[in-house]
């Protein structure tokens, strides 16, 4: 049986955000006394890690060892402004035309899983997630304001063969559709 | 092109999606090893199941029977020199069986395996973290992201999405000698009379007896088979247990006789 | 000073996805082989804790423990697709045990064409492509990461019946080759 600390610090790292010690106690159905001890234990194991447990008032959060910052700050660097792929482009692309498309839409169209690029868009600030209004469920990709400025378009329809190239995404859906 | 039986029948007909499953489904209900005794035990279910394909599953589609027609000729191989000891085969058809038995036990490993990974899949999962919330978006463009770039990248994204009906997949086929003749034989008829029927072609390969007659059937029904595998030629069956239409494709207006 | 491993730890947590283990080599400006070592302490130290390192290949990345798998899917919003059809099954496990394949070798071992099968594999980001480092003209494809994290495995030596399985695959396929 794993104990709760190695239960919270998993859950920590999935959500990736901070969290209230009150949620942790109702997540793992134990009292809020002994999430405390469960994350003074955490903090303890964490002594010369590259993780550290930050905790401010009721909320707390998993993060990178401040020893680790500089080289953090010049991945973080890299990854913003390396070249775009081919890929990236193309996925890219899918998600201006499409302005609202999850991410088995766009897997299907590209034959690949794109999970990864999309990340990155996102990184980016160029892709941007939006709850979709016709099942709150899914989650849709488009563009951001900025994508739109930066590339000097007002308004989606004036993308080039607009009308046609969102024709033929909508059709390959749509197949999509039937095959499930 | 499918009567009310025939339906009724694929019903109680468990579904393949290859020879090699078909193979090694009926050797092991009968509990054998996978061994050219065992082979030749099963090639007249085998056979059965085949012509009921090509006969019946409309929804499997004849490029799709042309796969177990492709075995059913190394079968009928293999059950000929079980019926005919003496009976010397070439290298390459020996070459042919061994491959045969040895697709069916790579097959066998594989099946057995594909039972633990059912199982496993998704019943304990690792997850990955969320997308990174804790370094929020900075936006970060890169040069290459204009009008023009990305209209010419969502021309690529177009081309690639695959067409809906693909080819006939190529793969290698070593023929057997008997089927290549047939073939041949068929091929040049089909030049001559562009539309003939199934029995026509049979019937003139001058059989003998009753018994050599319905070898001549099974034979040209493979190689007629294999030809549709080959995209060569069209069939047309209009009912069960009636004559099938050969045509060469692309000639769709010269069906009717 | 941190230990090599924890600095590990904190960038691969800080990227949240696979990174390669020459890029981690290059990262700290230390040996392949040193990276390899360390991953190994990295590894062992994550025993009944709620972090995982998953390997496959030169790739790796930490992933939460399949322990907490109940819990993560109940927080999750996507829900997961562990529907697999019979011929996806077996082409994944063809992919899996064989570890690089082509796709006429999977052709050849199902007895059917199986190029449907791969692409929704592909799509499913089940499986990916790469270049066969034999033959460059050659595409081979392999299991992905997420493949390993779906059958709860942190390198592929542990699926089920591992050893055995591929030995009597190599083996048969062996003695095709000596035939021929």
């Amino acid at each position: 049986m794993m104990p709760l600390e190695s239960k919270i610090e998993g859950l920590l790292f999935f959500k990736g955000e901070e969290i209230s010690v009150k949620k942790l106690a109702e997540l793992f159905s134990v009292s809020v006394s002994e999430v405390d001890q469960a994350l003074g234990r955490l903090s303890d194991s964490y002594v010369n890690r590259g993780l550290v447990l930050v905790r401010n008032g009721e909320m707390v959060v998993l993060g990178v060892s401040g020893e680790l910052s500089p080289l953090i700050e010049s991945i973080r660097k890299e990854e913003l402004t390396k070249e775009l792929s081919k890929a990236a482009l193309e996925t890219l692309s899918i998600i201006l035309y499409k302005n609202g498309v999850t991410r088995s839409e766009v897997d299907y169209i590209r034959g690949v899983n794109s999970s990864f690029i999309i990340r990155n868009l996102l990184v980016r600030g160029l892709i941007e997630k939006m709850i979709d209004p016709k099942d709150t469920r899914r989650i849709l990709y488009r563009p951001t304001t900025e994508t739109l400025a930066y590339m000097g378009v007002s308004t989606i329809s004036d993308l080039p063969n607009y009308e046609e190239v969102s024709k033929s995404l909508t059709n390959t859906l749509a197949e999509l559709t039937t095959q499930e | 092109m499918e009567s009310r039986t025939t339906r009724t029948y694929n019903v109680r007909t468990p579904s393949f999606e290859g020879p090699l499953e078909l193979l090694l489904s009926l050797i092991e209900q009968r509990k054998l090893f996978v061994n050219e005794v065992s082979l030749a035990d099963v090639t007249a279910d085998y056979l059965a199941y085949t012509k009921s394909l090509s006969e019946n599953d409309e929804a499997k589609g004849i490029g799709t029977v042309s796969y177990f027609v492709l075995i059913a000729a190394t079968l009928i191989l293999i059950k000929s020199r079980s019926l005919l000891p003496n009976l010397a085969l070439s290298n390459d058809e020996e070459e042919k069986i061994k491959d045969l038995e040895h697709r069916l036990r790579l097959y066998q490993i594989i099946k057995n395996a594909s039972v633990d990974v059912k199982t496993s899949f998704g019943a304990k999962v690792i997850f990955f973290p969320n997308d990174r919330s804790w370094s929020g978006p900075i936006f970060a463009p890169d040069v290459q992201i204009s009008v023009t770039t990305i209209a010419r990248s969502i021309q690529d994204v177009i081309h690639n999405i695959p067409k809906k009906s693909e080819p006939l997949p190529a793969i290698e086929i070593k023929k057997v000698i008997n089927i290549d003749e047939m073939i041949s034989s068929l091929s040049d008829r089909i030049q001559n009379a562009m539309n003939m029927s199934f029995r026509e072609f049979a019937k003139s390969h001058g059989a003998e007896s009753v018994a050599e007659a319905r070898v001549h059937v099974i034979v040209s029904f493979l190689a007629m088979l294999e030809l549709v595998r080959e995209g060569l030629i069209d069939v047309i069956q209009n009912n069960s247990f009636e004559d099938i239409h050969i045509n060469k494709q692309h000639s769709p207006e010269i069906i009717t006789q």
